[in-house]
Formats: C-alpha cells, structure tokens, sequence
C-alpha cells in the first residue's frame, strides 16, 4: 500500500487501541459496549486495508451487529453498573 | 493484584514481542496458498479464494463451524427453555413499524443476494446469513416478541427446523460426494456443475453450501436471540 | 507488517487486562472479545502482503493476498461470536440467581 | 476407498440435526433415534478400530491431498482412542435415558451427540486449525451440558469453565497462527517436516502457548480450577464423559502435537519434556492432596481425575514407546474405571437427593449393585492387584524409574497411597451400617446396567491385561512413527 | 505328586465357595483338601503363560517354597475348621476372603518372579482388609493403608533393582538397596520400628484373623528376609535380640490377653530373626523349626483366648478366672501352648529354641539375653495362664463358673494344634527329615540340657510367685513408638488446609494464576 493509505492505516490502528482503551476503563458498561461497537468498526476498516473484504463483512455484521446487540441485551437484562 | 497482573501482561507482551519479531516475512506466497491462488479457479470454479478455500479446500472446518452455531442454539434452547416474555413485548412506535415495514425487504433482498454471490463476491453464507439474522433481529425489536411469536415464518419451531434443515443439506450435499464415488464434500470431482467461473452459476457445490450454511446461521442466530431477549 | 504487531500486542494486553482485573462478567466477556480481536488482527496482518490485491480473481492479479488466514478468521469469527452469545446467556441467567455479575460474590463452589 | 474416518464423525451429527426438528416424530420418539444412532456410531467406531489394525486410512476430504485439505488419520491410536470414547458414551447414553428427566431432554442428548462428534474428530483429524474446530465444538458444548441443571453451582461452574476454555483457545490459535505464518501449512504430518523452517523463538512461543491453551482442556496444575467445579455439579453421564473421555482426549491431542508436528527430539532439545514431566507431578500431588479430605463425592472423584491425569501426562512426557503404552493403558483404564465411579455415584445420589458423603453414608446396604460399580471403579483406581489400575500404575512406575525419573516415581507411589486413604474412607462410609433410615430402591436396569458393566470392564482387563494391551501397543507404535506412516500420503509440495 | 497350578486352581476354589454352596459344614473340608494338596505338591519350577497374558507367572517351589506351603495349608485348614462355630452363621462370605487369603500367600510364596510376587503381597494385605473390615473398619483400614505404603517402598526397590539387574527373577538382592527391602518387607514383618499396627491390628481383629496374622502373614516377611537377603547376619542378630527384648518387656505390662500376645508375637520373631542371623546351618534351621512351632503354638494360644472371648465375652484378664473348672479343653490346650512358647520340654519351643542356642552358641552376650527373654516368656505366660484361668476372683465366680466348653470344632482345631505342639517336641524327626528341614546331629534330649530346662521352669514359677503382686494386670495406656508416626498426619492436614485456602472459588485468582504460569513457562523456554 502507498504512504497515504499506510498513514490511513496506521491512524485506524490508533484508533483501534484508543476505543479498546475507552471500552476498557470505562465505568458505564454500556458506554463500553457502544465503545467496543467502535472497535469493530474500526477493526473493520483495517480488515479493508488489508485487503480482506470477506472478513471485513463478516466482523461488520458479527461484530457490529450480533455481538453489540447481545452484550446491549445482556446488560438491559442484568441492571449493574461497575 | 491489579499492579502484579499489569506487571505480569507488561512481561508477557514484551517476550511475545521479542520473539514475534522473528517471523519471516516474505513478499511472495507459502506453497499451499501459492497453489490455491493458481490453481484455485481451476479446481473449485469460484473466483472468491476465500470462499473456495472455505467452503472446498477446508470445507470440512465450515461443517464444524456451523455445528458451534448448531450447539450455541440447542444450549440457549435447553437453557432458555420458559417461554414466559416480560421484554419487547409489544414494540416500539407505529412509526417505527411503517418505516421497518418498507426497509425489511430490502435488507431481506440484501442478504439474499450476499448469500448466493458468495462465491463470486465478497461475503458467502454467513455474512449473509448474519444479515438476515440480524433482519428478524429488527423485526423482534420493532414488532416486538408477541409478533415473532405469533408469526409462523419467523416462529420459533420454524426457525430451528431451517436449522437442521441447513444442516442436513450441508451433510448431503457432502455425501453426494461419496455416492459419486469420490470423497466426502468432493466438489468438482463429485460433478457437480463447474459453469463458466466468475458467473452467477458456477463453482459447483460452493453455492449450495453457501445457501445451506447461509440458513443454517440465520436460523441459529435468530434463535439465540430470540432465547436471550425473550426467555425467562 | 511488523510494526502492526506493536498494536496487535496493544489491543491484546488492553483485553488481558480487561479479563484479569475487571469483575464484572460482562466487562471480562468483552475483554475477551478484544483479545479475540487481536488475534483476528494478528492474522490477517500476516496474511497481507505488500501491494497485494483481493483474493478475488477477475483474472489479471499477479500479487495477492494470502487468502488462508482470512478464511481461518472467517471462521473463528463466527466460533467466537458463538461463544460470547453462549456466555452472556450463562451470565444473564447468573444474574437471575446471584443477583449480582462480580466475581468475588460468584464463588460458592471453592476448596 | 474407506469412508469409515467420515462417517464416524457425521453420524452423530446427523443423529443431533434430525433430533432438533421440531417435527413430532422427532418430538415423540427422541430415545429411539438417540438409540438406534449411538449403536451405530458404537459399532462404526469398533469396525474402525479393526479397520485401523489391519492398516491405517487417510481419508482426504474433499479429495484433496496432504497439504491441500484436511485429512483424517485413522491409525490404530486414534482408532483406539475412538472406540474408548464411544464405549464410554454408550454407557452414558443408555444411563442418561434412566437418569434425565423428560424437560428438556430433546435438547441434552442433541449437545450430547454433538459433543461425541467433537470428541471424535479431536481424535481422529490430521490437521492443526481442523483440531482447533472440533475442540470447539466440544467445548462450547461441555459448557452448556455442565449447566444443564441450572442450579447455582452448576452455572457458576459453567462459567467459570467457560472463561478459563475461551482464553485456552485464544491462546491455541495465536499458537497456530505463529506457526502458519511462518511455514504456510496446517496439516500435521506437513508441519512436522516444515518444523525447522520456524525460528528459534516463535517456535518456543508456539509451544508455550500450545502447552497453556491445552493446559486447560486437560486440566493441568494450575489451570485445572475449573474442573473440580465442573465435574462435581454436571449431571452424572456428562461427568463421566468430561473426566472419562474429554481430558483423555485433551491430552491425547496435546501429546499429538507435541510428538508429531514438534518431533520429540525439538522438545528435548528445548527441555520442554521436562517441564511436562514436572507439571505433570505436581498436578498429581496436588491433586491428591486436594481430594483426600473433601465432603462432597463427586468433588473427590473430580480432583482424583486431576491426580490420574497428572500420572498420564508424565509417562507420557517420557518420549519413549512404553512411556506411551504404559500412559495409553493408563488412559483406558482409568477412563473405564472413573466412569463407573461416577454414573454410580450418580444412581445413588440421585436415590439420596445429595452428593455429600455423609447424606450418602449406609446407602450400600440399600444399592447394592451400585455399590459394587463403586467399589469396582475405586479399588481399581487404587490398584489393587487382579484390578486393571494395578498393571497401569505397575507399567507407569517402572518406565519412570527406568528412565532415571526416580523422584516422579516416589510421586506416583505416594498419589496411590493418598488415593487409597480417600477411597477406603468413602468405601466404609458407604457401606457403614449407619445406615439412613428410609430405604433406597435399587436404581432401574437402564441406570445399573452400563455401571455394572463397566465395572466388569475393569475386571476383565484386570485378569487378562492382554486385551487391551495388544491394541494399545500397536497404537502406541503407530503414535509413535506417526510421521514415517504420514509422509508416504504428503503431496508433491 | 500334584502339579503346582493344581494346588493354586484348588486354592482359588476356595474363594467361590460361599457362592458355590451354602452349606457351610463343607467348607472346612475344601480347605483340608487344600492342605493335602499341599502336603503331596510336586517340587517344580514351571511358567503359567496364561496368566496376566503379556507377563506370566514363574511358579518355582524348592525346599523352602514347601516347607511353607505346608505350614500354611495346614494352618488355613485349622482356622477354617475352629471358624466353623466361631463366625456368626449369617457371614458365609468370611470364608471366600479367607480363601482369598490362602490363595495370596500361596502366591506370594510360590512366585518367582518379582511382579507377581508384589501383586500377591498387595492382595494379601487387602484380603486382611476384607477380613478384619466386618467388625473393626476403622482398623481395617488402617492397617491396609499401613501396609499399603509398605509395599509401595517395597515397588520403589523392585523397580530399582529392575534398573540395576535388567530382569525381575526373584532373588538376593545387594549393594544399598537391602536398606529400602528391609523397610518394605519390614512393614508387614513387623520388624522392630515398622511393628507399631502389629498390636493394634492383633487385638481388635477376630480371633481366628489375629490367628493366621501372627501365625503365618507376619512370617511372610521372614520369607522375604530368607528369600531376598540371605546374607546379612550381624544386622539380623541386633534387630533380632532387639526385638525380643521389647517384645517381652511391653508383653509383661499388658491387661488384655491379646496383646499380651501380640508383643509376645514380636519377641519371638526376633527369636526367628536372631536365628537368621546365626549365619551357620544350626541356627538357621533352628528358625525356620521355630517359625513353624510359633506358628503352632501362638495360632493355638489366640484361638484358646478366642474361644474364651467366644463364651466370656471379653479377654480382659482382669475380668477372667474360673475357666479351669468350665472350659478345661480349652485351659489345657492353652497350657501346652504356654509351655510350649516358654520353651519347656518336651514341648516344641524347647527343640527350636535349642537349636537357635546350639547356633548362637559362641556369642556370650546373646545366650545371656535370650536367658532373660526366657524368663520373661515364662513370666508373662506364667501371668497369662495364672490370671487368666487358675485365679479365683470372687466377683465373677458365679458367672466365670458357670461357662459351658466351646463347640467341638472349635475344640477340635485347637486339640489337634495342641497334639502338633506335642509331637513336634517328642520327635523332631518329624520336621527335621529332609524333606521340610534339613537333620541336625545334635541330641537334645541330654541331661544337662532338660536339667537346666527344669532349672528354668522352676526359677521362673517361683519369681512368678513372688512378683505376682507386681504382674497384677492393672489398666494403663502403654505408648508404643507409633507415637511419633502419628506425628505426620497433622502436617499433612495443614498442607491440605493451605492448598483448599488457595482455591478461592475467585474467577480472577484463577485466571491470573493462570497467565501467571504461562509467562513463568514462557520465560523458562526462552
């Protein structure tokens, strides 16, 4: 990949560990999960770069969608916070 | 605890980084993907490597896979089994149901089509299936559960006969291969129609176990979520 | 892509962390998923290849990705989502018995 | 060509597909599919086992040949292994008929055939990433039959076991990942010829993880926590089939990398055969101590599996052929033996409404047959001598001493005589005449029958030590030159 | 002459035969059968191939082998015939235990090879187990958890000396491995420091059990000793004068019956051990001829207090008396036994302890420390009969009085034991033929020798008339040195007590022990 796209690149990285560190710390769960559904938006863009766009889709509707959506229930099921 | 297992993610990290570092990294293939990529077409029909690899090569790791959705499924319905629902029960505003409403078939078209171009395009059965998955998915939020319930196509039962449905398609269609004298889950060998690669009907069996799996994670996902969302 | 590894190692130390020092179940489930993440990302970074193009033919590639890694993560994407729906269900029905997710309350079974 | 290899893993799916239909026959007459389809399975896994001895298949799914696809091995030790399995799931199978109530029935025996499917494939699969797949599918299902009651313990144990299981395999496939990127194959045999292709350090980082990723399968010290929990709270079958056959097959898989993609020779060359043999001493003395003193049956029987599985896995960290035969033997008889232990204990808590030695004191007098299965199972694990434990534990102590391990050997004399402390104290309390006022009925045919049997398993094989032996030697053999056996199929890459 | 495997398949009949039959009046001739066989057994060494297929069976029987076959045969045959009337009528399965018992020493002594003969040395210390379990549990197990972790040391040292030979033929064993085969075989020889279950296990066992434990299972290890380390007499010598000195003083002080008898068991195992020890062919004989007398006599003596507790109830000797009037075959036969085991001619102690003397002849010190146990023996045999059946306490004069004699076949067992002991003394050409023992050309009937019996006889009744204020038996705990074993068991529990405390049920501990260990392996293989 040319430089630009690499730059591209390595901001999506940063920007993968800066929602990971966000969904981690965070006291609010649902914060983090909204932060972990940025993760795998994130993590879905590197996937393109990186030129895997079967697995792109696939993280896109698991990771986005499915996952997201369960963890949302799971917490609407059991009322904790942190 | 939480500083020592800091110290101790710190220490692993840095051995795993040390040592990672030593992995080769050449421009051109390993032999076993360099054979894929010249002679993949050739042996499978489907120009999507990934799906040929998934569903030809290595098919027999895309059975195990739909059994883990087949197994998650049976365990939220051994699990999850009362069926008293006190969570989206009604749904949400009538708004909300029109504009669901419209945008249903086309998200339903969508899947569909991911599902059978799977071996041509990016996707296959289970960023399909996931999709139409995630379609019944609105459905229960909008409509809420009395609906799905109440629904025969989505209906419980119905959905976890598609399941074994997909299931048994997908062991068919492998054992067709025996019958046609060769291996379990052969493709073209087993002769099963090649057509022209790259078109709509092409690569032998990867389209019908692209369809099979495609229903099979449908089912199993819409499950799941039917469990957690509405079981006791 | 070695300097990628550096992230992966990142992502993946951020989701250790999560699972070894949350208590919450649900925040270790999501650890895990992180981690899973990693991993996923480890993969595919290794199966990329300088300028590569899509493992998907339309006849005039020359150089292409490694499409093996891609169909493992396939794979152990949907294994994994598989997973966590499995522990969220077992987590959601704890909370109906114990009434709370930290683990230092969840430990009846011990000795 | 032979089908066999195939067949044996899609027919339990078949069986747990057409059983999921929610059709009445399906609905109505679950047992008789469940029946008719565990007696298959139980006789394609024999006709395997005799397949496999006359000469081993390599079956290439999908025709496509080593390194291309995936391929099953059926050489006499996966046909061993396999056939030791299914013994052990017809008993469950036939015990879960008597022992589960009608609920939720449907959906245990589906997990239940899916599971023997993933035991199965574990066994039989000659390809790294396959492995991982079918160790999955195995997993996800253990987790969800161990919380199949939905008490509290029982998803406190599955939970538990489940976090522990999902960073294991994490951990497995960073593994697999480091080795494909480095020589661009997942099959075994292939690795095992790529092998020196992978630098120094990945590979010891892959062989670390390999060995922490599996540590938790088979419950090695210190990740064995969960199992304790586990077994103590899943219904009885499961449990005879978590610590009969999963961690068998744990460790089977474990030592098939560990022999055939690494080479032996790597290992010792890494010292990493030392730290097998070490950690396979402490989980058997720790698991001992931990069982000499508990209050709950199961609980015991549990730790005990963690102390024999500690004794298997350091003869078979010896590298050598009758390390092998001896930890094979051993697998087989303390698989048979632990089995019996539970499904009885199952019958007889489930007449006494607990699990606690105490509240099942004299109850002996009133379950015989149940009783004997115990008493069977517990002398055997023992190893008192015309018992089938004894010629294991005789074998496992003269290779450990013969290859100089004399310190591993004073281990296992002092795990037999810490495990005779425990069973003998829960023989007497069972058969104590203090007994529980209210008799017990004896349990139905379907529950004492596969006790009974495998307790007369153990006898047989204790008498006449050569039935088993003759096949587990071959297969010892054919685990052993795996690679020379393999390298004949290897494609031209 | 009958082959080997016929005596062993007889002998594992027997272990059917409460489900064979339920009449139990045949059983006691099944075991006489048995004792003939092995009276006219064929001395041969032949393999079983069928026998644990891949391994084997290498039967060998030479002079030794039979000498205790017969013993043995002839002993199971007695014990079998007294426990006719003695074992409650519900509990035929006692007797397939004791046919299993017969059938693991018979292993053990015919076995040539070490595998079987460790299987057959594990078996009979649970065939024990099964035995004693019926009244005493807690005993039970206690003594098979005991000899349990003797035959463990007992494997380490087959094991190893499997590494330094190349093959597993029973036979003498040398260099620092003698140290860990004296333990292991000491455990169930119960040789001084190893004999603390002995007491134990001899009182709170039935009768007939303690029988065939001091007579013949503690013997086993004198078997080992003959077998394994023929050669090592000085060491020998010490435990054996070692031993008889502590068994005679711990007997002296003891209330109940017993374990009187079982201290006395001790001390004259050392009076076998000390003629091991001899080194020359005297002494040696003159052991294996006491070893079969003290298996006579002492297997006679518990099952005269057996039958005694059989009628009375108990075998406290403060609570005995009277018994010469109600049970006099029982009170002659334990006579003979008594002068028997103190060495009084013409009994049969008399002719082995001669022989030991004869053997030991040059070592000053030892002869006059075997005078001393002399005195002892007699002393506390003195108090035994004089307490136990002579006495005339007036609180239990009417219940004492008024027994009846014990079943005739308990009776009969013991009389015939009795006329063994008897004829065994009259004509030591009986055992002293070739056959069983080699002949020893010594006389023994001269006079100095009975004179200076009779000397003894007579000094000790007399000490014992003086002293018997002193030998009243009186109740008092007498710790043995299993004191100090029982030290190890609190250790072991607080060990157990951290580890459980470890195991928090936390999910967190677990998972950071486990990365723990995978970044100490990580760094150990880097």
């Amino acid at each position: 990949m040319n430089l630009l796209i690499s730059y591209i690149y390595y901001a999506f990285l940063l920007l993968l560990v800066i929602t990971a560190v966000y969904s981690v710390i965070s006291r609010n769960l649902l914060c983090s999960i909204i932060f972990i559904s940025l993760f795998n938006l994130f993590m879905v863009i590197v996937f393109l770069l990186l030129q895997a766009p079967d697995v792109a889709m696939a993280e896109a509707v698991v990771g986005m969608g499915f996952t997201t959506a369960l963890f949302t229930i799971a917490i609407s099921k059991t009322k904790e916070e942190e | 605890m939480k500083y020592f297992s800091a110290l101790l993610i710190a220490v692993l990290m840095l051995v795993l980084f040390i040592s990672l570092q030593e992995i080769p990294l050449s421009q051109n293939l390993m032999p076993v993907s360099s054979h894929y990529v010249d002679s993949g077409v050739k042996d499978t029909g489907a120009t999507n490597l990934v799906n040929a690899v998934l569903f030809d090569y290595r098919g027999f790791d895309t059975l195990g896979e739909v059994t883990v959705i087949f197994a998650a499924a049976a365990a939220f319905k051994m699990l999850f089994s009362h069926r008293r629902i006190f969570f989206f029960r009604y749904g949400m505003s009538p708004i909300v149901k029109t504009g669901m409403a419209v945008y249903s078939p086309f998200i339903f078209i969508f899947g569909i089509y991911v599902i059978m171009a799977g071996h041509i395009s990016p996707g296959g059965g289970f960023q399909g299936g996931v999709i139409l998955a995630s379609l019944s998915i609105l459905l229960t939020l909008v409509y809420g559960l009395w609906y799905k319930v109440r629904q025969t196509v989505l209906s419980p039962a119905i959905s976890s006969n598609i399941e074994s449905m997909g299931g048994m398609v997908f062991i068919f269609i492998g054992l067709a291969g025996i019958f046609s004298g060769n291996y379990f889950l052969s493709n073209l060998g087993a002769g099963f129609f090649a057509g022209i690669p790259g078109s709509m009907f092409s690569g032998g069996s990867i389209p019908l176990l692209n369809i099979a799996s495609g229903l099979k994670v449908t089912a199993g996902l819409s499950i799941i979520f039917y469990s957690i969302a509405g079981g006791e | 892509m070695k300097p990628t590894l550096i992230f992966v190692l990142l992502i993946m130390s951020l989701g250790l962390y999560c699972v070894l020092v949350k208590d919450n179940l649900i925040k270790k489930a999501l650890g895990i998923n992180i981690m899973e993440g990693a991993v996923f990302l480890f993969l595919i970074s290794y199966g990329y290849r300088q300028g590569g193009s899509p493992p998907i033919l339309t006849g005039s590639e020359t150089n292409i990705v490694d499409p093996v890694p891609q169909a493992l993560t396939l794979t152990a994407i949907v294994i994994g989502a598989a997973t966590t729906a499995l522990m969220l269900g077992i987590i959601i029905k704890i909370y109906k018995i114990y009434g709370t997710l930290d683990t230092n309350e969840i430990r009846r079974l011990r000795g | 060509m032979n089908h066999l290899p195939v067949l044996l893993i899609i027919n339990p799916l078949l069986a747990a597909f057409s059983l999921s239909l929610s059709i009445p026959p399906a609905r109505k007459n679950y047992k008789i599919i469940i029946g008719v389809s565990a007696v298959i399975q139980f006789a394609l896994s024999m006709a395997a086992l005799l397949t496999s001895l006359q000469q081993p298949v390599h079956y290439h799914v999908g025709g496509w040949p080593v390194p291309l696809g995936i391929t099953l091995i059926l050489d006499v030790s996966s046909g061993f292994m396999a056939a030791f399995t299914s013994i052990l799931f017809t008993a469950a199978v036939l015990y879960s008929f008597a022992y589960i109530g009608r609920g939720k029935a449907r959906y245990y025996y589906v997990l239940l055939m899916i599971l023997w499917a993933g035991l199965t494939g574990m066994v039989l699969t000659g390809d790294l990433f396959n492995m991982i797949v079918f160790i999955e599918i195995a997993s996800v299902t253990a987790y969800s039959l161990v919380a199949f009651d939905e008490t509290s313990f029982s998803l406190e144990a599955s939970i538990k076991y489940m976090m522990l299981g999902t960073v294991g395999t994490i951990l497995i496939i960073l593994a697999t990942g480091i080795i494909y990127s480095s020589v661009g194959s997942l099959n075994i045999a292939d690795l095992y010829n790529r092998i020196q292709g992978i630098p120094e350090k990945p590979l010891k980082i892959s062989i670390a993880l390999f060995v922490a990723g599996f540590g938790v399968k088979t419950a090695l010290v210190p990740m064995h926590t969960w199992l304790a929990d586990a077994h103590s709270s899943a219904p009885a079958p499961i449990s005879a089939i978590l610590s009969g056959a999963f961690v068998k097959v744990g460790v089977f898989a474990l030592f098939k990398l560990m022999y055939n993609m690494y080479g032996w020779s790597v290992l010792t060359s890494l010292g990493t055969d030392q730290l097998l043999i070490n950690i396979g001493a402490a989980t058997a003395l720790i698991g001992g101590i931990m069982a000499a003193n508990q209050a709950d049956l199961k609980r015991m029987l549990a730790y005990s599996t963690i102390s024999q599985v500690g004794l298997i896995v350091m003869v078979l960290s010896l590298g050598t052929l009758q390390g092998l035969t001896a930890g094979f033997f051993h697998m087989f008889n303390h698989g048979i033996a632990k089995g019996a232990l539970f499904l009885s204990v199952g019958s007889m808590a489930k007449r006494a409404k607990t699990n606690r030695i105490t509240g099942l004191s004299g109850i002996g007098h009133d379950m015989p047959l149940s009783y004997f299965g115990f008493t069977v199972g517990a002398l055997a694990i023992v190893g008192i001598p015309l018992l089938n434990g004894f010629m294991s534990k005789w074998l496992i102590c003269s290779n450990l001493i013969q290859n100089g391990h004399t310190l591993h050997g004073i281990v296992l004399i002092i795990v037999s005589i810490i495990g005779a402390f425990y069973y003998f104290r829960v023989l007497e309390r069972l058969a104590s005449p203090a007994g529980p006022d209210k008799k017990h009925r004896e349990t139905s045919y379907g529950m004492f029958v596969p006790v009974v049997t495998l307790a007369g398993l153990c006898i047989i094989t204790g008498l006449l030590p050569y039935i088993p032996l003759v096949v587990i030697e071959r297969a010892s053999l054919d685990f052993f030159s795996y690679n020379s056996i393999i390298t004949g199929i290897i494609g031209g890459f | 002459m009958i082959k080997p495997a016929v005596l062993l398949a007889l002998s594992a009949v027997t272990i059917l035969l409460p489900v064979l039959t339920r009449k139990r009046i045949l059983y006691p001739f099944v075991f006489g059968a048995v004792f003939a066989a092995g009276i006219f057994v064929a001395k041969e060494t032949v393999l079983i191939p069928y026998w644990l297929y891949p391994f084997g069976w290498q039967v060998r029987i030479d002079a030794l082998s039979y000498f205790f076959i017969v013993l043995l045969t002839f002993l199971v045959f007695m014990v079998a015939l007294y426990s006719y009337a003695y074992i409650d009528k519900s509990d035929n399965s006692y007797f397939g235990w004791l046919g299993l018992l017969l059938t693991a020493c018979l292993g053990v002594i015919v076995s040539a090879d070490f595998l079987n003969f460790f299987l057959f040395w594990d078996l009979v210390a649970f065939a024990l187990y099964l035995l004693i379990r019926k009244n005493q549990p807690e005993v039970a197990r206690r003594y098979f958890i005991i000899q349990f972790s003797g035959a463990g040391i007992l494997l380490l040292a087959i094991m190893l000396n499997y590494v330094n030979t190349g093959h597993l033929l029973l036979g003498p064993v040398s260099g620092s491995l003698k140290i860990l085969f004296i333990l292991g075989i000491g455990v169930k020889g119960a040789i001084w420091g190893l004999h603390f279950w002995l007491p134990e296990a001899h009182t709170k066992a039935p009768s007939s059990i303690s029988c065939l434990l001091s007579g013949f299972v503690v013997k086993l290890g004198i078997y080992g000793f003959i077998r394994l380390l023929p050669d090592s007499n000085r060491f020998f010598l010490v435990l054996g004068v070692l031993m008889a000195l502590y068994g005679v003083v711990f007997a002296l002080f003891q209330h109940d019956a017993k374990t009187l008898l079982a201290y006395h068991t001790i001390s004259q195992l050392g009076y076998i051990i000390m003629g091991l020890g001899s080194g020359n062919i005297t002494g040696q004989t003159g052991a294996l001829y006491h070893l079969f007398n003290h298996a006579v006599f002492k297997g006679l003596l518990f099952l005269a207090v057996g039958a005694v507790g059989y009628r009375l109830g108990t075998r406290d000797l403060r609570k005995m008396g009277y018994l010469y009037k109600s049970m006099p075959v029982t009170t002659i036969t334990c006579l003979v036994a008594a002068l028997s085991i103190a060495g009084i001619a013409p009994f049969n102690g008399y002719i082995s302890k001669t022989l030991i003397k004869e053997g030991l002849y040059d070592i000053n010190l030892i002869k006059n420390l075997i005078t001393v146990v002399n005195y002892g023996t007699l002393l506390s045999f003195s108090k035994l009969m004089y307490y136990g059946f002579f006495n005339r306490p007036e609180e239990f004069k009417e219940k004492n009085a008024s027994l009846k004699e014990v079943p005739v076949s308990m009776s009969a067992a013991m009389m015939v034991l009795a006329l063994v002991c008897l004829f065994t003394g009259l004509m030591p050409g009986l055992l002293l033929n070739n056959t069983l023992l080699p002949e020893i050309p010594i006389n023994f009937w001269s006079i100095s020798k009975l004179w200076s019996n009779t000397l003894t006889l007579a000094a000790g009744l007399l000490i014992f008339y003086f002293a018997r204020k002193v030998l009243r038996p009186k109740y008092k705990v007498i710790n043995d040195i299993d004191y100090f074993y029982r030290l190890i068991l609190p250790a072991f529990s607080r060990t157990e007590t951290i580890l459980k405390g470890l195991h928090t049920g936390n999910l967190n501990h677990y998972l950071i022990w486990y990365f723990t260990f995978l970044t100490v392996i990580v760094l150990l293989i880097i």
